[in-house]
């Protein structure tokens, strides 16, 4: 990716292109019933994963939830296997037994999502703990939404991760709602960063309305876990324009209000990203993640369901 | 309750079985002001599959209440609720996410009647709902009934009709002690005749939903209702089974079971979970020990397969027993593994087929 | 008791003389093997059930510990019921199917205990939020070890208890080990005060150089709680002068400096408090306790086994 | 593996079985840098029961630690660390705090090489320790093992004997799945034959203790020691007692077991835990479908009373099997439910006459 190096709007905009478009997609598709299992979409909050994705590097380790086509995407998963697998088929990157639940990609330390809120939490902190023990100059980025931090495996796993001054950076995607309920109904107190704060973990809050302030402050937050000062938080401020579950845009169950999703739709970010960029070089990079999404639906179609005799492969590891 | 007649003729108001659910909840809601609902999401415009819809409105938003993601801490808040004499109900939309109660069911509401010598009870009902639905994978759709049925001290009911739904959380309600509801998924939707008036089903009491003389087959929640599916394909081979609803699995009513086995001879348990150490392996285990020793009979279990479970379609269908499957074993059973092959019909379990996802 | 309304001091030191005597009398007895379970002594820590339990009514409701003995007794506990539940004998507050870690007493609303770690904590929320629901005026008391916090479900506790705003007094006697582990080792941050905070929950860290002080603060964040202002946590520094579990003064284990422990026996708190009173009074609270530690003793030795049917009451109420 | 020569006869070094697991877990900390011990306490003065005393020191602070109490999160973090490809063994000092690690190992242990379909491992070890020792009362004596048995994807092996602890243990540490070892702590001060070498029990091989030709007994942890003091009380009566360890649990060697009573025709199962949805029903049901259709059998199982577990001491020797109540189920067993009253001898279970508190 030539972007890599000189432009961040441009590489942060084909993250977020791409993942818009393949859920764009998996919406069209769904009332096929092609995909049969529940799907969870990022729409709206592409720039959270993508952006901190820009500052990783492929040994670094994300984990990251059901609703996980993002992070998968933005940490440079391979798009056809994940098309191949939404679609239940043997190229799928779990071979059609994860769905869209359980994403994975270890080429690029995608570890697998958990469809148990909060269960990766610990998970990613004993990954950091490993590569504390093992030397490495990896970190691991544990990706969650605000409803996991009801949890007491989130409390449990700050607390040790702050400990161990572990090489872990927590994101929180606060996207208000956990399925149809608000945050302020479900989080007493000042908030994510006094809590945080509270472990001896620094916090930031990151409001979103502009990804590129998003990117740099995720960047600086990536580079102090980088320099081994311990773990971090940053609680980065998203909406999600779907349903919690599924493709629709959900303004039946009246959970909230429809001036607040217009509003969070018109703020578009990945027009925001989109704007910066030159006219040409934008449009470059829609045909390409066009041609990308187009091969990984060809691919999946192509592709074939598990035999019978799969079921039983894999339940221990041989 | 040996007789089938008021659960399975279409004799009367019918509902279904989330709507039995939702009455039994309303109407002792009504009935008691210590009975409240709580649980992720059961107030909200779904309201539990519609089993909780709008019982916040009617008894305000004290009585039927959301809550944050905490298993653990809602369980107990629950039971310490109970202990000063309120009758909370504790709803989990999936019962994987139980796997996180089970210190606070286990150790703390299934002991404190003995460990404080009656000095307490804890009137407390968790209502856990199987999730298979529409690839859910193997997060989303396990079922652990068993691991209640282990613990002294707790009771445990899993009704397959709308009727029983009904009158199980009613009894569950009314019950001093911690009471596990088991409701499958595939089972809210299923319609079944139900009284208006208030009634309690008896713990310890199965029910023969469809009696026959070949063979007992033991079907538990959903899988009783695929059990008389598989039934009715048998017919067209001659082999005329009797279908039994365990309704309580703890108590479970071993009398009933094994008076079936003692007339016909064989026994297939199918079970809506693993098998080992699950269910079925105590029922196996407590008809052999009751009729074995002067009752020589064949039996065999069939549950989930020994994987989690997968999410793509063709292997979700394998994973779970079906009518055909449950009627291939019950054939061979009956007929010898060297009877000539017999290819069962085919028939819909609507429930199964007609659900859309996304969830 | 005449002391009651007139002398908190006096109140205090029958309290604390009380359950340092008993538990004296418990390490005596035990190498008899009469108490055929693991006792955790609260000897050292008195102060905090007392001063506590002292701005306690009978309708208020406490939860405790597997260390109970000094709340059971600090909340006006049946003390023959007590000995005799130690020594398994079926006069017990449960029949002897208790020991030492369940103890119980309903008639004062003194709950159960329980043996597992921070297991009571969200009972006493749940039964705070049912006094709320029945607009009762009683308040609860929910006491804890330092080593609870570390535990998920004290984090939805607190955050459960702070969202409904319940009456509640969340009491952490900080001892500074759980077992042979210290704090420091296990919590990170910058205590518990802000854990507490983070949660909207006032907190305050009480020393426990002087008894009357903590007894002050711990009936100024009861009165708080009884006002309706919603839960508050006192943080209550204190030292268990025993070993974790049984009898011992444990000074083999190391874990903890002998300088430590002597110096904390050297600022015995129950002495602090009976030096404050005239002699005469301090003689008579001691004769009269001594009497009915002396009685309670009696008791259990007369009391009986239970019978071998007994085993398989109260698995379920009836 | 069905001769009882090399674990049961003194020859050669012997250790206690907390001492074998001890040198099981230093060895292999020794030969792999990625084994690594957690849990509360293993670092402090008493060293989890001395099975970890002063391997902080050996292999420094990083490689064996005292954590926070945070069962459920820890677990996830051993899990973490296993993907890794570390090699963690967490070690709970009561089974009874396992009940709070349900979810991450069920929900993600058990199921992640399932549903990445092989993309990722978990070798990790969870020691879980069956708290009876002295009056523990309901919540620190239980024993889940049937809920790991349950588990598609998690091993479950239960030593008996000195030898297989260490045995099991090395093998459970290489093996690249979760294992769950469960220990009694009653036998954590038993001494038997242990080789020095390094060596690996396979999983699904169970152990003929003591063979005789009247009546199968499996027990199951310090149950198989049990029913050894039992068969010699037995021996009194005539009655030849045929001793099964089944050591590994999931998987269970049913061809072992069943084999026997294919042999004797009577089948008793003493577990050390309940019965309802227990290994002994999964083991009696076993046997039965295995055997059952061409020879018949008497069954019967033994476990804890279906109670918690009280603390006074005479109700405390009801709950728990014991020689004598093994001895006399046996000889019921054999003898028929109408022959003549039989008093087994007594006989000392020295580990658990010679406990003394605190705990
Ligand atoms: C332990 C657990 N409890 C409940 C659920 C049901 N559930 C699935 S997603 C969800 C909401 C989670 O909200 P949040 O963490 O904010 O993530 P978001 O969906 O907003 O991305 C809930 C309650 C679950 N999957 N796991
Ligand atoms: C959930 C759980 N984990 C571990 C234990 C073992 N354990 C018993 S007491 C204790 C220490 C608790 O320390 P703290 O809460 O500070 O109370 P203290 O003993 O100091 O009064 C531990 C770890 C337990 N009983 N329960
Ligand atoms: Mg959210
Ligand atoms: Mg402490």
């Amino acid at each position: 990716m030539e972007e890599r190096t000189n432009n961040p709007a441009a590489r942060l905009y084909r993250s977020m292109y791409l993942i818009r478009r393949v859920e764009e997609e998996i919406i069209r598709l769904y009332p096929t019933d092609k995909i049969k299992s529940p799907v969870h979409l990022s729409i709206g909050q592409e720039a959270v994963s993508a952006a901190v994705c820009d500052h990783l590097e492929k040994c670094d380790v994300v984990f990251g939830t059901y609703r996980g086509h993002a992070l998968y995407l933005a940490k440079g998963g391979d798009v056809p296997r994940m098309m191949a697998e939404l679609y239940g088929k043997v190229d799928g990157c779990a071979r059609g037994k994860a769905g869209s639940m359980h994403l994975v990609d270890p080429e690029v330390n995608m570890m697998g999502t958990s469809a148990v809120v909060a269960t990766g939490i610990s998970n990613a902190v004993g990954a950091a703990l490993a590569l504390k023990m093992q030397k490495s100059k990896a970190i691991v980025v544990c990706f969650f939404g605000e409803g996991a931090t009801d949890e007491g495996a989130w409390h449990e796993s700050m607390n040790f991760a702050s400990l161990r001054k572990l090489p872990i950076l927590f994101v929180c995607e606060n996207n208000f709602y956990a399925i149809y309920s608000h945050v302020k109904d479900r989080m007493a107190g000042p908030g994510l960063g006094a809590r945080s704060r509270a472990y001896g973990i620094e916090a930031e809050l990151i409001e979103d309305h502009v990804p590129m302030t998003l990117h740099e402050r995720a960047g600086a937050a990536v580079a102090a876990v980088r320099r081994g000062e311990g773990p971090r938080l940053i609680e980065c401020m998203t909406y999600r324009w779907r349903d919690h579950v599924g493709p629709t845009e959900d303004r039946v169950h009246r959970y909230r209000p429809d001036s607040e999703l217009d509003a969070k739709i018109a703020g578009d970010s990945l027009r925001i990203v989109g704007d910066l960029l030159p006219g040409d070089l934008r449009k470059s990079i829609e045909v390409a993640e066009e041609k990308r999404v187009a091969d990984a639906i060809a691919f999946a179609e192509a592709s074939t369901f598990p035999e019978d005799k799969e079921i039983y492969d894999h339940v221990f590891a041989s | 309750m040996s007789s089938p007649a008021d659960v399975l003729r279409p004799e009367g108001r019918t509902l279904t079985y989330g709507e039995a659910v939702f009455e039994a909840t309303r109407s002792e809601m009504a009935r008691d002001p210590n009975v409240f609902v709580m649980g992720q999401g059961v107030d909200d415009a779904r309201g539990m599959f519609g089993t909780t819809l709008g019982l916040h409105k009617e008894f305000g938003a004290e009585r039927s209440f959301d809550v944050p993601l905490a298993e653990d801490a809602m369980t107990g808040i629950g039971i310490g609720a109970a202990l000063m004499g309120m009758r909370p109900i504790q709803v989990h939309q999936r019962m994987d996410f139980a796997l996180l109660c089970m210190n606070q069911l286990v150790n703390m509401a299934a002991k404190m009647s003995y460990m404080f010598s009656g000095a307490h009870r804890v009137p407390l009902v968790v209502r856990a709902i199987i999730g298979r639905s529409w690839g859910q994978g193997a997060q989303h759709s396990q079922a652990f009934h068993s691991y209640f049925m282990h613990i002294p001290g707790l009771r445990v009911v899993a009704p397959t009709t709308p009727h029983d739904a009904k009158g199980c959380l009613i009894a569950a309600i009314r019950d001093d002690n911690p009471v596990v509801m088991i409701e499958h998924r595939m089972l809210h939707n299923v319609r079944g005749v139900v009284p208006e008036e208030s009634y309690e089903i008896p713990y310890g009491k199965a029910r023969i939903l469809s009696p026959g003389k070949d063979i007992t087959i033991v079907g538990i929640s959903h899988m009783a209702l695929e059990c008389v599916r598989a039934k009715h394909l048998l017919e067209a081979a001659g082999i005329d089974a009797e279908v039994i609803d365990p309704v309580s699995l703890s108590p479970l009513d071993i009398e009933t079971i094994a008076g079936s086995v003692e007339r016909t001879g064989r026994l297939l348990v199918v079970d809506t979970g693993w098998l080992s150490c699950g269910a079925s392996s105590e029922i196996l285990a407590e008809v052999f020990e009751r009729i074995g020793q002067h009752r020589p009979f064949v039996a065999r279990r069939l549950g989930y397969l020994p994987t989690p479970c997968p999410t793509t379609r063709n292997l979700e269908n394998l994973y779970y027993p079906s009518p055909q499957s449950i009627a291939d074993a019950t054939y061979r059973l009956v007929r010898g593994a060297d009877a000539a092959a017999w290819q069962p019909g085919t028939v819909d379990s609507r429930e199964v087929a007609e659900f859309r996802g996304p969830f």
